[in-house]
């Protein structure tokens, strides 16, 4: 067990609120009857974040047009498809194997940690997969930006570097041992190590690529390029929004620890004040509460809350919610008016925004009670202590992706290229990609 | 014999039905369509992004007629799609050559109705 | 845990059959093991029933015009944040509050009863959770009554008012050991509790607000105005269906109760026995198997079966699932040809009317092997009793439904208005309230 | 405990790898501790399972046409209602009955084992309910091959008779304590029991059917005819491989069996294999990566899985989704091309034939650390034995199930006819036999 | 030259494009379009309410011909759509002043084919 | 008067469009259309079947002029729609016998722009 250095983390750091009742447990129940509880918790909520695979489908689908709907589904699935056997190769070893120089791990590729033979040996299945399908969740953020004009072999080869290499080295310094978990910067379940990641990636894809056609009008002033289906990106939202519930009370991956509670709170509270936040801010801002942002505000409250599920109180968790609901609005603005990064679905600001602005919050809003003892944001008497380690680690992973990712896609775009023909792009990656259309009988203007 | 093309609201369709019906003109072609026109179109945001649109849903008719019913056909139209405001849409009135029914092959004037 | 009403009462209920079992547990096991269990149950449980969001969601936008498909879909995301947290606010502690005289809870503000720090301080959040989700199904029922016509910021105070208040009070009498919880009505998941609740409430919107333009024609007769999206309604049944697993053996609140096990089964057929009596029916009845109401059948059935999906054998969950699908079918055509109510889902006939039958049915079909000592309904030698305090139930909670949101929706027509205006309607929802359209670049009829 | 022979058979199977764990789980925790986590995992699975049945309406909506778009959904819904009291009434006593001479089950009809009085009688629901969505399953594969031209009456009577006696019957014979059990056949979720069973049904459907007006020319050569929604499609692959996280570990039927993380572990590798493997070979024949091509080939992948889920090393199970992957598409194009049978969701190459490789497949890969001493493949030096048996396994119902449904379809064919109008099926079976249509408003090309 | 416009079932598409290609007419246009002629609509219900349905789903194709292709058109027209039933469609023939291929900016009779 | 009809790629209708606007042609009315023409169709797959498919999307516009702005007009068609190859369209040209404006009844010339 002692290699299962997340749930330890975790174990560790909600010590101190839950400990009474865990270290009773601990002592009266046999281990025997401990650990069921814990691997049908794990893979439960392993099941849920992948269905939220589902839920990125959905939403990234429904916010482009009708004409690349089944590129954007095959990225989907086969990021998750690459990812699962990659991340099996080679990507769980350098993010859970044994630390080098706290940079990256060495061992457990091909999963060779477990083995059928013993509970902990079997344990170790349980929290590859949750893993795993936390390393795909990363790399499918990144389709999204990359909508409607990205090549499928390239999105593929990317897809692939992503979940094998670059997640799981910056995923190891977290959550596998390395030097950011050793300073105490507290990400439980991954607005950085895993929002981020696939957030910069996203722009980084994007700044790669370029705008879509018609994006940008001759004067620069950017364009609306309406989504095809807001049912399905609605119907997506509520995916991830439940698989969410996988994702932050999951992160204990122990269903003994009773946090998972109130983590499961925060996570709804948070949301819920995303949503209203971001509808009350475009509302304002634009004379109505537009659909397709107040679901990204949603999106927003769940990312920020990730980092800080374990450490804030309810309360606090509205507020960050809150303040994650205003700042997507802003974020996507700006990259639209501003630096004119084309990202169809608003990526960037959700996960890569969103997800450094929740890390950071940590440092704000965490409280003793909930985070354990001594861990106190801004607000409780911490100072600026932790705020300064949740900055550094936001900073440091921020610098590794952009650096990372820009050179993968400069490579790329050098060697097979990024981006397809105008032509492809015109008359829609399903003709042209795979040969087919998505709704096919139905009369679609194409020309948009 | 004469074919009557119109553009019209898509909210009027019901109201122009009701009244070519009360015309005795019961026989009609209906296509989505998009129209620019004298109405400019409408700014719409998605995304709070502010975008014009100027291509604006419209219904075409096509009627065929004998002459005769041109008059009270566009009479019947224009009650059922006028608003007074602009947008309410236009006619077109082409000569018609021939007119055949597909299941008996009649031709002409017995051919419309 | 003496608080926890709702869950003590279903214990209490369960015990005769369950005790010989549950009894020795809680000698046997130390109460630490006892614990994660439960939490991990009910938040799966609460998880579920979150989904069933996004199938009300489906429902409602399948079946109503593509040009208020965005606008349904806020509606349902809108009434869902905004339930969360004035549930949290207020909501709560009204409903499971200390009892003020059996009529309200006066404590528990701000989920004030929980905390970090002890296993049942924990134990609080995930039984918040479970009844958040519960509020904000009753509160989204109403949204498919009112569909394509009602003003979207009425909507969203009316959505504020059900959730902070209605749905409280009348809860707390039932499960917040109340006055009707203290005659021994039984209402095991909430056939009363939530769906009539939500059923009543929308049917006195579907009033106030008056039917769509076109609903009925100049000589009074009801027109079809058909859905335009048949697979999204059928997915979102099938979520309600699957999230429903959530709803009744969840209102255990408690994973060490083995009931949750026929209560699942009970809970599966009466669903398929609702659907198919109504295709039956309506078969029978137009010539035709309808999907729109075959669909309502088999949501028929869950709501039925909800009140006594612990109380009642599989078998006589089938024939109240047979009876309740009959009924829906009879229903929707009373509510559409002889009181004009125009309810474009058929809201109020699956959720106010089954689930008024459904708890009716309890004091007929309960039978004390499943119901508990002493619980027995008309056909199992229990005569009128139980059948009269369901009956005075009921009643209680339509009355107090029936004049609070008629009250409500009194005022909100009387000031920021209920309706949208003619050329708003016939425009559609999307274009005028959100700026924007649903199926971008498809080619709809609009005049529909 | 003893009659459940699905859970004991696993127990037993898996006891070699984890029975120093089991045995000493067994002897220090009392009984009544032991129970809660397992029928919350059954039950948590069977919702999952349930859930498929979204999937496969989702899969099969979006492979075939809009005009037949409510006709598939409702197909899929009935079969499931349909099933679920037939298997109450008849299917799960032949199943699980106890045997007569090793054929067939003769008891538990109406549930009879299960009762509310003591935890082994509550455990029998939830088991029961596990096996009823696998029935459920098993016949609404059949739903996908038989689209857009099958009566739906008859297709009512098909589902019926299907779930009550074909599928029980062969099931009985390898879950059931029947003769194939005791030979020592190895499926341990059902690629052979489910899929195979589904799969070859559907072949016989299709073929006593024939093919859709305008599959095939008048020179014989097969034409695409489109599905009308990749997204949903899609949607409903995800949906399907979320369920199967249900379908195969929650086989184990019990928590406390730590075998399900591998089980997990295997089932998302192969499905990630399959997907891979599929997209590769239809790109190398056809030039382009097909998406309904590629969503058949994750299918494959998990129905090959689904025997040797609990045998077989997860490096096995990437070669087994790899092979499925590979042969999913050749099959497809076997059955197209040459055997002209017409399936527009492919349900005949994915469920019948990866199925029946997949059993198959357990004799070359299964090893002994993951399957239970003594049970090794062809590669792992347990020879040909383990082979011979799968497939005399394979063969047996592939037997079973050509000649029963051979004799069903027969008789329907002869009595109330297979087969809609070349009218009806030109118009679509959704307004011809439901009088409506599933996109309202929408233009599509009907013609198509 | 002239402009054939045809009404025709949704189901006999491919019935008339066999036909016209017969016919060597290899060029056309084909949208899709509600349609009320002397038959009437049919009647659905939904959630068991009876509904009067009049626009019914027709094709139209348009296409445009030299003067000596007009009644082999039309012939392969007629040929392809007709049941017998009511229903069948309608031709209608315009005059057509001029026809322009964009891509060569040929005029005329040799633009049509 | 003429109607003008005109078949165009999908992709160049913002093109065609911006050379409208500069011919001063504000007014029209955009369908969407599916076409055979001398572009024989392509060669897509599904499911490894290979499918022709020889109705290829287009847009149709319908714009009524008078006679002093056909010219033009075709011109800027032509314009925003060639790119030389084969499938650029076509455009149609029919005499336009009437032209009445809803709104305010107008008719012919003045009614048109
Ligand atoms: N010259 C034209 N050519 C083709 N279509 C036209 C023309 N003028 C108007 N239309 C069609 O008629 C519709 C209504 O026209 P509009 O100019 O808005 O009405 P009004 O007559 O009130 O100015 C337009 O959207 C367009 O579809
Ligand atoms: N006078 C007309 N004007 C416009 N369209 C017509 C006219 N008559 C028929 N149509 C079109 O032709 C279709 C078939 O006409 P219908 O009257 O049903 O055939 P039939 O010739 O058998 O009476 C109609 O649905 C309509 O779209
Ligand atoms: N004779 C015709 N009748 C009707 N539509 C035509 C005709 N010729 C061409 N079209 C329309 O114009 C489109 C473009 O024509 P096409 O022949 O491909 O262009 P090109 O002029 O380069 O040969 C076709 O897809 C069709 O919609």
């Amino acid at each position: 067990m002692k290699k299962v250095v997340k749930c330890m983390a975790v174990l560790i750091m909600l010590m101190p609120a839950a400990s009474p009742l865990l270290a009773q447990e601990t002592a009266v129940a046999p281990a025997a009857t401990i650990q069921p509880i814990n691997v049908v918790w794990t893979l439960v909520a392993a099941f849920l974040v992948f269905f939220m695979q589902a839920g990125f489908a959905m939403v990234e689908t429904g916010f482009t047009r009708a004409k690349n709907a089944g590129n954007i589904v095959m990225k989907n699935m086969y990021d998750f498809a690459v990812g699962s056997i990659v991340f099996f190769i080679l990507g769980y070893g350098l993010m859970f194997g044994d630390s080098i120089g706290g940079l990256l791990g060495g061992s457990k590729f091909f999963l060779s940690s477990a083995s059928p033979g013993s509970p902990d040996g079997l344990w170790q299945y349980a929290f590859w997969l949750f893993q795993c399908v936390f390393a795909a969740t990363a790399a499918t953020i990144v389709s999204g930006a990359m909508a409607e004009r990205t090549k499928f072999v390239t999105y593929l080869i990317y897809s692939m570097v992503i979940s094998a290499v670059i997640y799981p080295i910056s995923g190891h310094w977290i959550w596998g041992g390395g030097w950011l978990s050793n300073l105490g910067f507290v990400d439980f379940a991954g607005s950085t190590v895993v929002h981020s990641v696939g957030g910069w990636a996203a722009m980084m894809g994007s700044i790669f690529l370029g705008a879509r056609i018609g994006k940008y009008g001759p004067d620069g002033r950017p364009r609306a390029i309406p989504g095809h289906s807001i049912p399905l990106a609605a119907l997506g939202v509520f995916i991830l929004w439940f698989g969410w519930f996988g994702f932050n009370p999951g992160s204990t991956t122990s269903g003994e620890n009773l946090s998972i509670g109130f983590i499961a709170v925060n996570t709804n509270l948070a949301a819920a004040a995303g949503a209203l936040a971001a509808m009350a801010t475009i509302w304002i801002k634009s004379g109505k509460p537009d659909v397709s942002m107040s679901l990204n505000g949603a999106l927003a409250g769940l990312v920020a809350i990730t980092a800080g599920c374990a450490s804030v109180s309810p309360l606090s968790s509205i507020f960050i919610g809150l303040i994650a609901g205003i700042v997507v609005v802003l974020s996507v603005e700006l990259f639209d008016f501003v630096f004119k990064i084309d990202d169809p679905v608003g990526a960037i600001s959700v996960h890569g925004v969103c997800g450094a602005l929740g890390t950071l919050l940590v440092g704000v809003f965490a409280e003793a009670p909930y985070a354990g003892e001594g861990i106190n944001g801004l607000l409780y008497g911490g100072g600026f202590r932790l705020l300064g380690i949740q900055a550094l680690g936001v900073l440091s992973v921020f610098a590794w992706t952009v650096v990372t990712t820009g050179i993968l896609f400069l490579i790329l775009k050098r060697t097979i290229g990024l981006r397809v023909s105008k032509s492809e792009e015109l008359r829609g990656l399903d003709i042209e990609e795979h040969g087919m259309e998505s709704y096919s009988g139905f009369q679609i203007f194409t020309n948009q | 014999m004469k074919l009557i093309i119109a553009y019209i609201q898509p909210e009027k369709l019901n109201d122009v039905k009701q009244a070519l019906f009360q015309a005795d003109v019961k026989k009609m072609s209906v296509t989505n369509s998009l129209g620019c026109g004298q109405q400019g179109g409408y700014l719409e945001t998605y995304r709070g992004v502010p975008t014009e649109v100027n291509l604006l849903k419209k219904i075409r008719l096509e009627i065929a007629v004998n002459d005769d019913f041109v008059d009270p056909t566009v009479d019947a139209i224009i009650r059922g799609a006028e608003t007074g405001n602009i947008g309410d849409g236009k006619i077109f009135i082409v000569d018609l050559a021939e007119c055949i029914r597909i299941r008996t092959r009649e031709k002409g004037k017995v051919a419309i109705g």
